[in-house]
């Protein structure tokens, strides 16, 4: 994983107390790279949000470290810090709550390049303004002067997006950027997310519990169970061929127009999940290659 | 064919603004048959909901259910009953699952009291005999019946729903309403739920009116499906034929931004 | 049994004390009522001695000592005699317990002495023709229960033993007390009253209230408009007198910091200019209710102390003690209090600024009031006068230390004019008490006031007091206003034989402050029901 | 458990500070106590028996500190001196006294208003948009912003000198005995209709308010939906569903608005003469009754505090939410 | 802006804000609204209400009118003076502990809870006596530094919920500094809480004020509604039947107090869309009866 921009090294983080630790990462390893998008799926719970976190540095590490090109970032200096705030952006879930409502459109975007490109004067400001508004797809002239609640959820998180692209960053994270959807605006903003990845060459970690869409976005995928990562790889393969139980398992709950309901197998799948989490508490086995570039962490026998 | 279950004829619904009033509702008719699983898909805010609400008169000002309208429940006219046949006529005929269960069990009585409430308001029944009732009911979900004196907050959110899915089962309804019930759940609790209702709809032969914006779930649970956009209801049919040769294009168009887990990967799909 | 219902205490609960070395927190039927005096000296009747457990005194002809002698038979309500060992025990234990000195009578006393078991000689430090008038205020207490009382100070003496006509408690609670017959009282054929009630009434108000329904026998309370709100509710048994007691004036400070304001105040001229814009009646009738009686004298006694009047000041200076804004402000031209920096406000005849801050204690309404209504001819003379009210306490202090430009101050009144004069001007005094708080100087006024006490010859005293006079009113260190009243309302449908202003016979005032409550008590008789 | 414990710890933190501020208050102010009493009394003390006097007070000349620490263990056994006006009656017996009478006056109203308030505030809400809903909530507003003086000298006026119903002050006939009989006892209830009445008007309309507030924002909760659609009575929905749960925040706030009663009665028993803590302080301010004002504070304090305690109770009794936790 | 716009729409307001601008105009155009000064006798003590002295005259014989007019002044200069001082403290005091956290917030949280416990009149009765002679200006500053405490609770919970927005987390993504943060992002999101808080803390001023100076604890050079109150009561206007000295000044608080609470009401409404009601609910209620459809 040399070429990763940024990197997860082995890290850990539980919260609560001693008596009852919730293990929100266990040992995360992964990278990302520049023009390619990482899905991370799994169910509720099982520490998406917390990794994302732990990249926008808002969680310290218990354990691990956090490599940015390479570099720990554990004792980095404030310039190196500012670095990385710069090249690191992230695109909420909610895009209504990701704008503030007393903000015009223009200020949401003003802001982040008064701060990291101080030297633009007004007319180039504006003008960057308009060029990152046209990027995501939207009408400078029309937007500019609005305010959050006067936009479409499809369009407030364009904004959300643009304004993540104002600062120049080499890595967006994007939280369950579109659940928040509605279907048929849902994909414009995946194709919009793919777009930027593919023109600015940006590394892009995309974290959803719909892995339909995350096969459709991502080149490769991570699923994660109990603060885990149990498999990850390249994402057809994972998708088509799955290993561990738990992928298993979540692939055969995903709602499928094409697979009747009354599918019996699905019970069975179910009756593992107990099994499941029970194991996944006990010390954890070597991971494990599949194929080339698809790996598991198999459950302990 | 047997009577509908439920019968909707030129549904309109209006929610009364200071100057202009909104359509939440506009001509809705469709029809649910005994036993059937019905699906009613579209974007937020399309009205789904407010249908729901009507056909047990849920609403509340300033919603108005304008005249004209028409909602045949087992054949009676809910529109037309007393405020005290509707206590009656509710949860005994028609029972609702809501948007979110997390929200949905009052969080200062115990679980207990409120299967109590229910079968108190349509039942003679002592609290003993209810307690029976709970705990049988709860067993239908696979709840130890331990948890009837918590607090809903003692629960967690899977268990929530399924004690809300008991409490509607109670008085063997018609009629079973879920307004988006599994949003907030992930995945595999999502489909260890429907799943559940699916053995409970065969086994106790209720209909469901299932309300849902993931179009993949509902073409893989419902018998029939009704497609909803901005109040009007542009499409019901089969499933299957929806799914596989859908008529409106707006139904198209649903389709079409829907990725595919296998197979086939859908090509650039509708810009919004 | 008959009962007298009074109200001299205005309080919001009762306290079972009737320690009667305790001034403030005494019941106020304590002292006479339950402590008789030796005498009473009757202000109404130039001083006229009413002898009462004494049956004399006599002042030694060097005004050095002064014996009194008790009657014969007294005895405490328990029942034990009452003898000169009782009054020499008092005098002792003040001594011992200085805190219990609330006249401050021990400084001037040498020494008591038993002559014999009814007289009792006191020694004095300086020769004082009126010293009489001061220990009558030391109430005598039983030995036989006060020798064994450790701390004298915080005793509550709840259940007293003493030498007036009305010493039994018979009922105690914190809203009402019932106060009844001395089985042992000396003069029992006189008291007709058989027990006196007094309820908890906390306020004006509601006094007015207790009176208008005819609850009330006896009381001593300011009443607004009390023609309408009181005597109009039963004409026939309503009534009230005012009597005139002391002395409320304006003061200027002699010594106040403010160096342009004293250039002022120490000219007489300046003075006499301010008493001529003082608007009394008009204070009288709005601050007062007309209930107080103007003071025009510029010697300050007025009404109160007309018997010892000198015509002379009238003659002299008369015209200086009443409004006359004209006069006044021709008086403060003529004298170069003009307007010399055009700031609309006169100025000392050197220029300098001129202003003047009167004060008054926080919440006295009614000095407030005659402030304000003082401040509006002040003004219009272009005069710069404001007003400010701090603290009760902050003004006492300022006051007694001399460091106020202008100011109201009270006087009490006194059986004799001396009493005000040496209170206002005795050097010794500058820096202790509030009522020096001029600070104005005169040795001339200080040696005839020593003469006169030293002086037993009315013809003599006469003439000291009117030079002492002459003096005063020249110099107008203080300019009266008004002789604030004292309150007295009563009812005669339960009982008969009150003072009024037919019959002055003495000051009828059931408050604390006035012995000669004790003799109105003993001329009430009850009307047969 | 935690969480009763935290809080009194705070309390007990709490009073101890407001115990400290309640020492150097009257220390920093100008003027001195003793010459302030004697200067309203009017009497004419000489220094050395001022002093004298001082001492028997309990002015005690020793350094700040040493005054402090015999000032905190004074208070901490209970003793808070005795009053200046009325002495030798301990502090303690004075309020004692008085807090009989606050106690009814104040815990009858506030219980009163808190349940007529929450009463009609359940009811507008239930109601909503209704003419019932406008004239309570515009009755309530109007109510909730007229000060207490202005209240209490309306209804003195009106009832008190126009109409002569009830008596213009005090808790009863001075001239009763007290006692368990019916005329005193009506005598205590006719003195006190008044400035009940006053107290009343003053509170409902603050409870009604956020009562009424709180409701509306809950009646879109899913659970009361839920409550309508399970047929549940009507009732039952409102009180058990509704009020049940938008009664929380109102008891959190109540231990808050009795800061707001207190003042509200102090007012209340001043201008009816009302022989409460109020109209005690009130007059302990006029006289500079600096033992009975420090105590005042500190037992006022406290009754808030344990007020605050008893609200924090309650709030784990009524949300089982915070049981567990 | 938008709110004061919204402000203008809610019928509430409007009468709300009518009766405050009048009382503010009343109070700035007090000399041309009467010939008499407050602070001159213009009258027998104690005249009925006539022709010549619309609201009669007070024991001194001032005008009544008089007086009220110009004690608008003062009423309004402590409320809103005040009231600043108040909201301003516990604005910024509730979103530097809601946002900061830590020990700066239990800190704050401490002191704020105290202040809360200790009850407020009873306390300030007391700080103004020992000030003595409490000129409005020391009313308002006492009442500044003393009752500030609810403020920061109200504003504190808030900015706790708003500090979780997205849009703070990508704030401080971007690099913002924190008084930025607190100042752009979270307080404009707090100005309906502010809002109320600051006219919830005029009415609160303005009654405070009247009642401390009805207790006597005033300065009684000011010509100001408390005062006119204490005056009155001093003057038993009551017990000799003055009830104009005594009423003018009450109506006069009781007006201000509800135009003052109207307007909260309305912010209140404003603010959280739940509450509202409007002509909706009359028009459906009219629709209703009409027939026009049923629940
Ligand atoms: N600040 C925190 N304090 C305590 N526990 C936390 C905290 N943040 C997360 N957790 C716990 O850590 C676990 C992982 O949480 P996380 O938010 O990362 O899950 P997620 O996979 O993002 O879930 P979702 O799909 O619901 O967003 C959960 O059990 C959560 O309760
Ligand atoms: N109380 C109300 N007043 C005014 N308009 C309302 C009200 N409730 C709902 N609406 C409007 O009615 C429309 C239909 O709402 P409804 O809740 O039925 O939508 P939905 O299809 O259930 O959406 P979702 O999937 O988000 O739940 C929406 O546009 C909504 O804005
Ligand atoms: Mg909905
Ligand atoms: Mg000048």
């Amino acid at each position: 994983m040399s070429d990763a921009i940024l990197a997860l090294d082995n890290v850990s983080k539980t919260f609560g107390r001693a008596d009852n630790p919730v293990y929100a990462a266990r040992s995360v390893s992964f990278g990302l790279h520049a023009g390619r998008t990482l899905a991370l799926v799994g169910e509720s719970g099982s520490g998406k949000t917390t990794a994302a976190r732990l990249i926008m540095r808002e969680y310290t590490p218990d354990e691990g470290q956090l490599l940015f090109r390479g570099t720990p970032l554990g004792k980095a200096n404030a310039k190196a810090l500012k670095a990385y705030r710069a090249s690191v952006q992230m695109v909420f879930q909610d895009p209504f709550a990701a704008l503030n409502p007393t903000h015009t459109i223009r200020y949401h975007l003003e802001r982040p390049l008064r701060l990291h490109q101080p030297k633009l004067n007004s007319k180039e400001r504006t003008a960057a303004i308009e060029e990152l508004l046209t990027r995501v797809k939207l009408d400078p002239a029309l937007l500019m002067p609005k305010y959050p609640h006067e936009l479409s959820g499809g369009q407030r998180q364009r904004i959300s997006i643009a304004r993540a692209l104002a600062v120049n960053p080499q890595v967006i994270v994007a939280d369950e950027p579109t659940s928040m959807l509605d279907v048929s605006v849902r994909l414009g903003v995946l194709n919009l997310l793919n777009d930027m990845k593919a023109q600015l060459g940006l590394a892009l970690l995309y974290i959803t519990h719909d892995i339909a869409t995350a096969r459709y976005v991502a080149e490769d995928i991570m699923v994660m169970y109990a603060g885990q990562i149990v498999e990850w790889g390249d994402t057809e393969s994972v998708l088509t061929n799955p290993q561990h139980p738990y992928t298993r398992l979540l692939l055969s709950a995903v709602p499928d127009p094409d697979r009747r309901f009354s599918d019996t197998r699905f019970s069975e799948e179910l009756n593992r999940i107990e099994f499941i989490r029970r194991q996944s508490a006990l010390p954890q086995p070597e991971t494990r290659e599949v194929t080339k570039n698809h790996f598991i962490r198999p459950m302990p026998e | 064919m047997t009577d509908p279950v439920l019968s909707i004829r030129n549904l309109n619904i209006d929610y009364i603004g200071a100057e202009k009033d909104f359509h939440a509702v506009k001509d809705v008719s469709f029809d649910i048959a005994p036993g059937e699983f019905f699906g009613l898909a579209g974007e937020s805010g399309c009205g789904k909901s407010t249908i729901a609400f009507a056909v047990s008169r849920l609403h509340r000002p300033p919603a108005l259910i304008r005249k004209g309208s028409q909602i045949l429940v087992g054949g009676r006219d809910v529109l037309s009953l007393t405020d005290d046949e509707l206590r009656r006529f509710r949860w005994r005929e028609v029972a609702m699952v809501f948007q979110s269960a997390m929200n949905s069990l009052n969080p200062v009585l115990t679980i207990e009291t409120q299967f109590y409430d229910v079968l108190k308001a349509h039942t003679r029944i002592s609290r003993a005999e209810a307690r029976t009732r709970a705990a049988e009911l709860l067993k239908l979900v696979d709840i130890s019946p331990d948890r009837l004196s918590s607090y809903p907050h003692q629960c967690s959110g899977g268990m929530r729903q399924r004690i809300v899915i008991a409490i509607c089962l109670a008085l063997n309804p018609k009629l079973l309403i879920m307004d988006e019930p599994t949003t907030a759940l992930d995945v595999v609790v999502q489909r260890e739920i429907l799943q559940r209702i699916d053995v409970l709809r065969k086994e106790l032969g209720f209909s469901v009116l299932f309300i849902t914006h993931d179009l993949g779930l509902m073409v893989q649970v419902s018998d029939r499906i009704g497609i909803m956009l901005e109040g009007e209801l542009v499409e019901v049919n089969d499933a299957q034929t929806i799914y596989r040769t859908p008529q409106h294009a707006y139904t198209k168009r649903l389709w079409a931004s829907m990725p595919k887990l296998h197979g086939e990967q859908i090509r650039e799909g509708a810009q919004s | 049994q008959n009962v007298l219902t009074l109200s001299s205490e205005q309080t919001t609960t009762f306290v079972r004390n009737f320690n009667p070395f305790g001034q403030t927190s005494a019941r106020y039927t304590t002292l006479d009522f339950m402590y008789e005096p030796l005498v009473v000296f009757n202000r109404l009747k130039g001083n006229e001695p009413n002898f009462r457990l004494a049956e004399s005194y006599e002042l030694a002809d060097d005004l050095k000592s002064i014996t009194f002698v008790l009657r014969d038979g007294l005895k405490w309500s328990d029942g034990e005699a009452l003898t000169a060992d009782d009054v020499v025990f008092t005098y002792d234990y003040i001594k011992k317990f200085p805190a219990l000195d609330f006249i401050s009578v021990s400084a001037q006393l040498a020494s008591v002495e038993k002559v014999d078991d009814r007289t009792v000689k006191f020694t004095l430090n300086e020769p004082n023709s009126l010293i009489a008038n001061t220990i009558v205020g030391m109430p005598i207490v039983p030995e036989h229960i006060w020798a064994d009382i450790a701390d004298p100070v915080t005793f509550a003496n709840e259940n007293p033993v003493g030498s007036g006509p009305m010493t039994e408690i018979t009922r105690f609670t914190p809203q009402v007390y019932e106060q009844c017959r001395n089985p042992n009282y000396w003069d029992a054929e006189n008291l007709k009253v058989d027990c006196l009630r007094m309820p908890q009434l906390a306020d004006n108000p509601q006094v007015l209230a207790a009176l208008a329904d005819g609850t009330l026998d006896w009381a001593t309370s300011f009443i607004p408009d009390i023609d309408n709100t009181f005597v109009a509710k039963d004409p026939e048994h309503h009534k009230y007198w005012f009597t005139p007691s002391s002395l409320v004036s304006f003061q200027v400070s002699q010594i106040t910091p403010d160096e342009n304001n004293r250039k002022a105040f120490t000219d007489v001229n300046f003075r006499r200019a301010l008493s001529m814009l003082i608007d009394r009646q008009t204070i009288v009738d709005i601050a007062g209710y007309g209930y107080p009686l103007v003071n025009e004298d510029p010697a300050s006694l007025g009404e109160l102390y007309k018997a010892f009047a000198n015509p002379e000041v009238e003659t002299q200076f008369g015209r200086y003690g009443k409004f006359d804004l004209d006069a006044a402000v021709a008086l403060l031209d003529e004298n170069g209090y003009v307007d010399a920096d055009g700031d609309g406000f006169r100025d000392n005849p050197d220029g300098t600024p001129i202003a003047i801050d009167i004060m008054v204690p926080n919440g006295w309404t009614d000095w407030i009031d005659a402030v304000q209504i003082s401040i509006e001819s002040l003004t219009e003379a272009g005069l710069n006068v404001k007003m400010s009210t701090p603290e009760a306490a902050v003004w006492t202090q300022n006051l007694i230390d001399g460091t106020y430009s202008m100011t109201l101050n009270a006087l009490a009144s006194a059986a004799n004019p001396y009493f005000p004069y040496i209170r206002s001007f005795n050097p010794g005094d500058f820096g202790k008490s509030r009522f020096t708080a001029p600070h104005w100087e005169n040795a001339e006024v200080m040696t005839l006031l020593d003469q006169y006490t030293q002086s037993k010859d009315p013809a003599e005293q006469k003439s000291l007091m009117d030079q002492v006079q002459l003096i005063v009113a020249e110099a107008m260190p203080i300019i009266p206003v008004y002789n604030s009243p004292s309150f007295y309302e009563y009812n005669t449908s339960r009982f008969t034989g009150w003072a009024d202003a037919e019959n002055p016979k003495y000051s009828p005032v059931v408050s604390n402050a006035n012995p000669a409550r004790l003799l109105q008590l003993l001329d009430l008789d009850p009307v047969a029901q | 458990m935690t969480f009763l414990l935290r809080r009194l710890a705070f309390y007990l933190a709490a009073f101890l500070a407001a115990a400290t501020v309640n020492f150097f208050l009257p220390r920093l102010m100008p003027g001195d106590p003793i010459q302030i009493m004697f200067a309203s009394a009017g009497s004419e003390l000489s220094l050395e028996n001022l002093n004298a006097l001082k001492l028997t007070f309990g002015f005690i000349d020793a350094p700040l500190g040493e005054q402090y620490l015999r000032y905190l263990q004074s208070v901490f056994t209970g003793d808070l001196g005795r009053s200046i006006k009325y002495f030798p009656l301990p502090v303690t017996e004075l309020l004692g006294r008085a807090l009989v009478w606050t106690l009814g006056l104040v815990g009858i109203a506030t219980l009163l208003s808190f349940c007529l308030g929450t009463f009609l505030g359940v009811m507008a809400a239930w109601r909503r948009g209704t003419i019932f809903d406008s004239i309570v909530s515009l009755t309530a507003i109007f109510s909730s912003s007229v000060p207490a003086v202005v209240v209490s000298l309306i209804m003195l006026f009106v009832f008190g000198y126009q109409l002569g119903w009830f008596p213009n002050g005090y808790a009863a006939d001075p001239l009763l005995d007290p006692g368990f009989n019916w005329t005193y006892i009506s005598s205590v209830l006719h003195h006190g209709t008044l400035p009940m009445l006053t107290m009343v008007i003053v509170l409902t309309g603050g409870f009604a308010v956020t009562m009424r507030n709180n409701m509306i924002n809950l009646l879109g909760e899913d659970y009361i939906v839920m409550g309508r659609a399970k047929g549940v009575a009507d009732s039952r929905v409102m009180l058990w569903y509704a009020a049940r749960n938008a009664l929380l925040p109102t008891v959190s706030s109540l231990a808050i608005a009795l800061g707001t009663v207190l003042g509200g009665s102090l007012v209340t028993e001043v201008v009816f003469n009302y022989p409460g803590l109020g109209n005690t302080l009130y007059q302990a301010i006029i006289a500079r009754d600096y033992p009975v004002i420090q105590g005042q504070l500190l037992i006022m304090t406290a009754a808030m505090l344990i007020a605050n305690f008893v609200v924090d109770l309650s709030y784990v009794l009524l949300d089982p939410r915070l049981k567990k936790a | 802006m938008t709110l004061f716009r919204q402000l203008l729409s809610n019928k509430k307001a409007m009468v709300g804000i009518t009766i405050l601008l009048i009382v503010i105009l009343v109070a700035i155009f007090a000399p041309f609204l009467t010939e008499y000064s407050p602070v001159k006798r213009v009258g027998r003590p104690h005249q009925a209400p006539s022709w010549e002295h619309w609201l009669g005259t007070t024991r001194l014989g001032h005008d009544v009118f008089a007086r009220l007019v110009y004690g608008a002044r003062v009423s309004l200069a402590v409320g809103f003076g005040a009231g600043l001082a108040i909201t301003l403290i516990g604005t910024v005091l509730g979103i530097i502990a809601g946002y900061k956290g830590g020990v700066v917030d239990e800190v704050i949280n401490f002191f704020t809870n105290m202040v809360l416990v200790v009850p407020n009149l009873p306390l300030l009765l007391v700080l103004a006596a020992f000030i003595g002679q409490a000129s409005p200006l020391v009313i308002a500053v006492i009442l500044g530094l003393t009752s500030w405490a609810w403020g920061v609770r109200v504003t504190r919970s808030e900015t706790l919920s708003i500090r979780q927005r997205d849009y703070v987390k990508s704030a401080e993504m971007l690099g913002e500094p924190s008084w930025r943060i607190m100042a752009f992002e979270i307080f404009p999101n707090l100005i309906s809480i502010v809002g109320i808080n600051f006219i919830g803390s005029v009415i609160f001023a303005v009654i405070t004020e009247a009642t401390l100076e009805f207790l006597g604890l005033g300065d009684p050079n000011t010509v100001s509604w408390g005062i006119m109150l204490y005056n009155a009561q001093n003057a038993s206007a009551l017990s000799v039947g003055a009830w104009w000295d005594l009423l003018a000044p009450c109506f006069a608080l009781a007006v201000l107090g509800l135009g003052l609470a109207l307007i909260n009401f309305a912010i209140d409404e404003i603010a959280n869309p739940r509450l509202r009601t409007g002509g909706m609910l009359n028009r459906w209620t009219r629709m209703v009866r009409i027939g026009e459809g049923k629940l």
